[in-house]
């Protein structure tokens, strides 16, 4: 078999991993601080990239769209955590979950109606060609873009590890993610965290966006990516940052690899659920996930 | 106020025992029934039993299969329109190959296959819990409808995937018409829903509920955990299947993939939530909401651009409903996180205590 | 204290049990028997391993080293590591320290499912409710009354659990325990949180049921006051290690067990 | 449908006619284990005949006194019949009475056999074992908490039964021979009395009394044995016993025994009796209850019932009556009916009653209209243990607040020139046991009875009761003074709970009150004032103005009477703790110990009288939890306004 291509495809696998990670992120933070598994993570992505590239359109440069876009998103953040979640606290999760799909459809709707629900492209200047040195010197072809990708990606991640060290507010929010009790004891005003962790969610949607819409052009399919991101995150573990990138690029490459040397024999298509059956193979023999801590059961 | 028990008592642990211990409520479920059953389909119009009150019935079905996992044995799936699938494509392969094996019999059968299914992907609930067993259900959700694509001997190897539904014939008789199809309909899901009801209210109900509430302690009094877990997977599978059978044969016509995609599997789930976790009568509330609310908005949405004039597209009317839809979920969560079935719980309460408050 | 069926010999022995959560030894060596009819106390201060001694007793844990004997019709079976469900079946019952009843169910229901175990019928003959199943389903609310009545919570019937105060609960628990008709009742910290007039209640319980049911009973509690009354004899644990073994007076006068309580320095 | 009394002339000749004629049917049933469980009359006889053979093997022979101590309880009342099936003499006692209070009845009739329902009685019994060396043998019903029990006199009554059904299956002539023996002169029971002095007296009573009063009060209310009846009261109480003893084997109906006294309520909802009787403090209280609850209600639903009750109250009696009633009304009474009375009914658990009796003591109108006026048929009735109960009982239409109401048939009354009621009735009763004397002073040679109750026929031959005989009495100025008239009206007003009039004898009338605690409590709350508890109430200036007022619109009524208007009460004060039984402030049956109390708080009644308007007062009091402590209190003394005579006022 051919080795450059084997490589080629594994990279491709590596970096697409990296853009379900992104997403995967949005997933970790909410569910860290508060407990609740945020499945309206993909509309906000779609509803992200939706306003940054219509309010381009308007003709707008890119930056202050990008600026007015992650307003949007904070204020969004905050909105939900306050009219949504705040009313259900102490709720079982599952209501909390069936809350987030019922924003789902608010988001979904919202943004459409709002910028209407034709596709659009969106150029973010780096062309999806590969590296010319890369193909030349060992033809192995990887997309410029997807590089580019991982590099916001890892840039994303190594900004949110800082904020989370250095930061008054990170720290804040990891006493959080530990034990909300102690976080309080030490005078940390719980609904601020969370205002704060999903206005934190909207920006790393807008990334994500930002990636996805460039890279699959900005439409409706966007809000599936979530349902890309969420093998990575049972494999991952729900709370774990490292893990949602490590999830990530497992998952991707072990899809392409299985995509191009599985796929043919079982005839194709089988992306849409093999990342799934690698993550629950997985989870059979690691219950608590990747970097999860052990359950026990106490009596 | 309605209720005048006194005098009702029970002198043997059958009558204790029985689904209705209380008179007036026999009689208002009697009625309901003769209602359902005669009534209806005399007096109502196609669009009715065809577009509202079958597909209320076969969503209420699957409500209750998810119910009975979800609600009863405390495991969060979001397969269920993958069950609906198997159900709907073994009952197409059962009428299609055993013609002699009659409709009933084969959609019994689909329902099988259904459980069989289910508790292939209900193994992973031995060892994960919340929602990494939610999102594992997911797997089951996209491979099988995969499967149903890939796999021509399903399809029987027609082109589009699309394929019409089969003559529906009992004992030589047809049933085409939407009246017909609707009592059919009705009454498997009234048969199905008893035995539910029989099934959550002995021993297996009871050993569902305690492994939902403290899977510890269930399994120091003796329930077998594997057992229990895997049954109720299959158990709420089987109502499914039927359930897509039925939604195949008595509502679209048809049998296609498309029907079963994951957004069928998060109606259902609104269904169990708004109609209430845990309950038989929920099922049936929570599907009747899930099912009237979108009719409910775009008579509304019509009645407004009727009486305003102006026309509101399509595209806006749809993201409207979208938009209403998600809000309304929300709210309901926030006001009754325990569903309609709650509500209905208080408003009996009070009736019984009536003229007193409580 | 005169009693129904007089204490026989031995049913169930503990021989040289060791324990230890991954570097924390739980218990160490610890062998004791437990007599036909007896109340049999385990105590000893917080953390002395108590609890950990009754789950190795049901199999929620297994230990490392020494075994589980009991006797079962007049044969000794051995146990290394019996799951918790294979205990049940050998007529092992048992209560838990903080309340673990199903909250979202009846007291009714709560004690009936401690009878699965005697439940014959298949799924599907309780799905159509007819002959076996119901006349089962009907046997067993029989029998499940007679232990409501016993322990006198017939006023709460119906009532689910999440909403009985924490005293009654705990009667509900061993009800619970009660209805799987066990030859041997564990019951862990059963006075745990209780005013006085609740611990003389349960205690009254306890002696009815040992007495009336002739329930062989391993009870563990950390304050020695009421235990030391309605035992036959008592073990008392301290980090881990058997410290005394003996009738309650021998128990008192132990020394190991008054610094042990008094918390004298190892 | 009513059956010939004169061949069935004993209980248990009629148990065995109700065996034979309506076997199937429930004779009795007991909410045990969670279900209302039912003997048949068949299983009734059965048991009832297996225990006769079972006492008789251990001796029991005629004329042998049996005690039966507990609750309403199916065996109970089997054992009842067994005694009576050897023509031996049930006795039954208060199950909640002291060990020391049974002692006497156990010695006086000398009984040698016992049957106690559970530990509790059986210890009551052992306690006092020693006074009475007679008792030889007790029952056990209930064996939990029994097996230590050693002692001979012991055994369950399981072992009885055994015992009894084995000796029947051998010879069952002998029973039945046992049974023609009995005839209906002889003993059927024995109740005793609790005498407000004295010991109590041990009633006689024939088979021949109870069953012709049952029979004739059956037939006057067409009673039959589709009827429904809940014994929830003492059945050592005769009011008790014969609606659930002699009325059911007359009439052949089922009588229903809740599972304990906490569950009176639920369990009278489930069964949902046909014919009631409740003493009017069991009515008060219920009424008590039902306003308390409605205060919870919101507004709207409160003003719909405050509406609808006042319909009732209009109208609601005279259509019970089947008097002429307006059209209107007769549709807003129909409306009341749909979403107030009905319902009412419901909770209360009254939907199905046909007849309801009220008894023991005088009722207040506003609590008998109530009932009536919500559709309940309460009536009012008069009797005694001497007179087998029946001897007054008002008929459907003729019902009154103030009056129990005309003779039952086969009853003759008169009144003696002292007002004192006397009656001749096939019902009265043989003798006091071993009380030749006292029985001589209750019925004289031409077997007239002297209840003791003073009172007189109203216009429409209504016997009207005021009082105690001996305890009218008369005012220093020589008017009539009636104190169980005046405390009556009193205890009529919701927030008094008992009155002790005093003034034989004295220039003026003078009164302790205790106020009924729920309803102060709860009034006090509405006024949002703090309180710790009845003490602290009691000294409240508030709490004694309410209860002024009481005393002065009761004077006001006084004013409205001849006989009784210079009788109006003068001054007040309010106890410092509520009258109680276990104190022997009151008898079992609740009633006032005038004397006993004069003489125990006699620092009160001479500040009373004394003018003092405070009095301090220290005293022993017993908490439920069974310690005792000191108490001292001082209590405020009020003066009350008086009204000048009705007649005066004419004159005017």
């Amino acid at each position: 078999m051919n080795v450059a291509f084997f490589f080629e495809v594994l990279i491709g696998g590596l970096l697409a991993g990296v853009m379900y990670s992104l997403v995967a992120l949005g997933f970790v933070l909410i569910y860290k601080a508060s407990g609740v598994f945020n499945f309206a993570q993909g509309a906000m992505v779609f509803l992200a990239a939706l306003t940054f590239v219509s309010i381009l359109k308007m003709g707008i440069n890119f930056w202050l769209a990008l600026v007015i876009t992650l307003g949007v998103m904070v204020v969004l953040g905050i909105g939900i955590e306050k009219i949504v979640l705040r009313p259900l606290v102490n709720q079982p999760p599952i209501t909390l979950f069936m809350a987030t799909i019922g924003l789902t459809f608010v988001l979904e709707g919202l943004s459409q109606l709002v910028w209407g629900s034709q596709p659009h492209g969106l150029e973010l200047g780096i062309p999806d060609v590969p590296m010319e040195w890369l193909s030349q010197k060992w033809n192995i072809n990887v997309s410029q873009f997807e590089l580019f990708a991982a590099g916001v990606a890892g840039a994303m991640v190594a900004g949110l590890a800082l904020f989370f060290q250095y930061t008054r507010i990170g720290r804040a929010l990891r006493a959080v993610a530990d034990d909300h009790q102690a976080a309080l004891a030490v005078g940390i005003p719980l609904k601020h965290i969370w205002a704060i962790v999903w206005a934190v969610a909207g920006f790393v949607a807008l990334v994500a966006g930002l990636m996805w819409g460039a890279r699959n052009g900005v439409q409706f399919a966007l809000t599936f990516i979530a349902l890309k991101a969420l093998p990575v995150l049972i494999l991952g573990g729900f709370e774990s940052v490292p893990g949602a990138i490590i999830g990530g690029l497992i998952i991707g490459a072990s899809e392409k690899l299985a995509e191009v040397y599985v796929g043919p024999m079982v005839g194709g298509g089988i992306e849409s659920w093999f990342a799934y059956v690698i993550a629950l193979m997985f989870l059979l023999v690691r219950p608590q996930g990747l970097f999860g801590e052990k359950i026990i059961d106490r009596v | 106020m309605l209720y005048r028990e006194a005098g009702q008592f029970k002198s043997t642990y059958a009558e204790d025992q029985q689904i209705f211990p209380i008179r007036q409520d026999r009689i208002a479920v009697a009625a309901l029934l003769l209602v359902a059953f005669i009534v209806v389909p005399l007096l109502a119009n196609q669009y009715w039993l065809s577009a509202i009150l079958t597909p209320f019935l076969i969503f209420a079905l699957a409500t209750l299969g998810l119910n009975i996992l979800t609600g009863y044995a405390g495991q969060l799936s979001l397969g269920t329109a993958a069950f609906m699938a198997v159900g709907a494509f073994m009952a197409y392969n059962f009428v299609l190959r055993m013609p002699w094996l009659g409709v009933i019999p084969s959609f019994i059968l689909a329902g099988v296959c259904a459980a069989a299914v289910g508790i292939v992907f209900g193994l992973p609930s031995l060892r994960i819990k919340g929602f990494y067993l939610a999102v594992a259900t997911l797997a089951c959700q996209f491979f099988v409808l995969w499967a149903i694509q890939r796999i021509g001997w399903i399809t029987n190897y027609s082109a589009s995937g699309v394929i019409t539904a089969q003559k529906i014939v009992i004992l030589g008789y047809v049933f085409d018409t939407p009246a017909r199809k609707y009592v059919l309909t009705l009454a498997i899901v009234a048969v199905m829903a008893l035995l539910a009801k029989n099934l959550m209210r002995s021993e297996t109900g009871r050993a569902f509920m305690a492994v939902r509430d403290m899977d510890v302690a269930a399994s120091v009094i003796g329930i077998p955990m594997m057992k229990t877990k895997l049954l109720a997977f299959a158990i709420s599978s089987f109502y499914c299947g039927v359930a897509g059978a039925l939604f195949a044969y008595t509502y679209l016509g048809t049998v296609e993939p498309e029907a079963f995609t994951l957004d069928l599997s998060f109606r259902i789930l609104f269904m169990v939530i708004i109609g209430g976790v845990g309950s038989i009568l929920g099922s049936f509330l929570g599907a009747a909401f899930i099912v009237l609310l979108p009719i409910f908005l775009s008579v509304l949405f019509g009645a407004i651009s009727h009486a305003s004039g102006m026309e509101i597209s399509h595209a806006v009317v749809s993201n409207l409903e979208l938009i209403i839809f998600g809000a309304l979920i929300v709210f309901f969560l926030i006001v009754e996180p325990h569903g309609l079935a709650r509500l209905w719980q208080i408003a009996k309460e009070k009736l019984r205590l009536w003229p007193f408050p409580h | 204290m005169s009693r129904a069926q007089q204490v026989g010999e031995a049913v169930l022995s503990v021989q040289g049990v060791s324990l230890a959560f991954g570097g924390v030894k739980a218990l160490q060596e610890v062998s004791f028997d437990v007599h036909e009819h007896e109340i049999r106390a385990i105590i000893g201060p917080n953390g002395a391993g108590k609890s950990s001694m009754l789950n190795v007793l049901n199999g929620v844990y297994h230990p490392q080293k020494g075994a589980i004997r009991l006797r079962a019709n007049g044969a000794w079976r051995e146990f290394r590591n019996m799951d918790s469900r294979e205990a049940a079946s050998l007529g092992i019952a048992r209560t838990f320290q903080n309340i673990a009843l199903f909250k979202g169910m009846t007291v009714l229901d709560n004690v009936l499912t401690g009878r699965n175990l005697k439940m014959r019928c298949s799924f599907l003959e309780q799905a159509i409710w007819i002959g076996r199943a119901r006349r089962e389903e009907l046997e067993h609310r029989r029998a499940v009354e007679e232990i409501i009545d016993f322990l006198e919570i017939q006023h709460i019937r119906k009532t689910p659990v999440g909403k009985l105060p924490y005293g009654l609960q705990k009667r509900v628990e061993l009800a619970r325990a009660l209805a799987a008709e066990p030859r041997l009742l564990l019951l862990d910290e059963p006075m745990a949180g209780m005013n006085m007039e609740e611990k003389q209640d349960m205690c009254r319980f306890v002696l009815d049921v040992n007495d009336h049911y002739g329930t062989t009973i391993v009870l563990i509690e950390h304050d020695m006051g009421v235990v030391m009354d309605i035992s036959d004899r008592v073990v008392v644990l301290d980090y881990g290690r058997k410290i005394a073994d003996g009738t309650p007076d021998e128990v008192r006068a132990n020394q190991a067990v008054i610094d042990a309580y008094l918390g004298v320095a190892h | 449908m009513s059956i010939d009394i004169g061949t069935h002339d004993t209980f248990p000749k009629l148990l065995l006619h109700h065996a034979l004629v309506r076997g199937a049917l429930p004779a009795i049933r007991e909410k045990d284990l969670g279900i209302w469980q039912t003997w048949t009359w068949k299983q009734f006889a059965d048991e009832a005949r297996a225990l006769a053979c079972g006492l008789a093997g251990h001796g029991f022979k005629r004329g042998d006194h049996l005690a039966l101590v507990g609750d309403n309880r199916p065996r109970i009342y089997a054992a009842m019949c067994a005694a009576q099936c050897l023509g031996g003499i049930p006795v039954p006692l208060y199950q909640d009475a002291a060990a020391t209070e049974m002692a006497f009845p156990i010695q006086n009739a000398g009984i040698g056999f016992a049957v106690a329902e559970d530990q509790e009685q059986v210890d009551k019994l052992l306690e006092i074992l020693p006074q009475c060396p007679t008792l030889e043998r007790i029952y056990y019903d209930d064996p939990r908490g029994m097996r230590h029990y050693a002692q001979a006199q012991l055994a369950s009554y399981d072992s009885l039964l055994e015992l009894g059904r084995e000796s029947l299956a051998r010879d069952p002539a002998f029973l039945e021979g046992e049974i023609a023996k009995g005839a209906g002169g002889d003993t059927a029971a024995m109740f005793f009395t609790s005498g407000t002095t004295g010991n109590p007296k041990g009633v006689v009573l024939t088979h021949h009394a109870l069953i012709d009063r049952a029979q004739a009060a059956a037939e006057m209310e067409g009673l039959n044995d589709a009827d429904v009846v809940l014994a929830y009261l003492p059945p050592a109480w005769i009011g008790q016993n014969i609606f659930s003893y002699a009325q059911p084997f007359v009439t052949g109906y089922c009588i229903c025994c809740p599972e304990s006294a906490e569950t009176v309520m639920t369990d009278m909802r489930e069964i949902g009796p046909t014919y009631y009787f409740a003493p009017p403090r069991v009515l008060e209280a219920l009424l008590t209850q039902v306003s308390i609850r409605m205060e919870d209600a919101d507004r709207v639903s409160r003003f719909f019932y405050r509406r609808f009750m006042g319909i009732a109250n209009r109208v609601g009696g005279a259509i019970l009556d089947g008097k002429p009633v307006g059209l209107a009304d007769r549709l807003l009474y129909w409306l009341g009916d749909l979403s107030t009375y009905g319902p009412l009914r419901n909770v209360l658990g009254m939907s199905r009653v046909r007849v309801a009796y009220t008894a023991g003591e005088a009722i207040g109108p506003d609590l008998f209209r109530f009932y009536r006026s919500i559709g309940i048929n309460l009536k009012q009735l008069y009797g005694s243990t001497e007179t087998s109960v029946f001897v007054c009982i008002q008929p459907d239409g003729q019902v009154k607040a103030d009056t129990v109401g005309p003779a039952v048939p086969g009853v003759e009354l008169k009144f003696t020139p002292s007002r004192e009621l006397v009656i001749r009735s096939p019902g009265l009763f043989k003798e006091y046991y071993k009380n030749a004397q006292a029985t001589l002073e209750a019925k004289d040679r031409d077997g007239w009875f002297h209840t003791g109750d003073a009172g007189y026929f109203d216009a429409d031959g209504h016997v009207k009761i005021i009082d105690r005989v001996k305890d009218v009495g008369k005012l220093a100025d020589g008017t009539l003074f009636a104190p169980k008239y005046l405390e009556n009206k009193l205890k009529f007003f919701p927030y008094i709970k008992e009155a002790v009039a005093f003034g034989d004898g004295r220039d003026r009338v003078c009164v302790f009150i205790n106020f009924d605690f729920e309803a102060v409590a709860n009034w006090a709350e509405k006024r949002n004032m703090p309180y710790t508890g009845y003490v602290d109430l009691a000294s409240r200036q508030e709490v004694l103005v309410l209860v002024r007022e009481c005393v002065e619109r009761v004077n006001a009524d006084l004013a409205q009477e001849p006989e009784v208007a210079n009788s109006q009460i003068r001054r007040f004060l309010i106890l410092h703790k509520e009258l109680d039984a276990d104190d022997g402030e009151l008898t079992r049956t609740r009633k006032v110990r005038r004397a006993f109390i004069a003489e125990k708080y006699a620092t009160l009644l001479d500040a009373l009288y004394g003018g003092k308007d405070t009095v301090h007062i220290e005293m022993q009091v017993k908490y439920e939890d069974g310690r005792t402590g000191m108490l001292a209190a001082d209590l405020a003394i009020r003066d009350a306004k008086t009204f000048p005579p009705a007649a005066a006022k004419r004159a005017a």
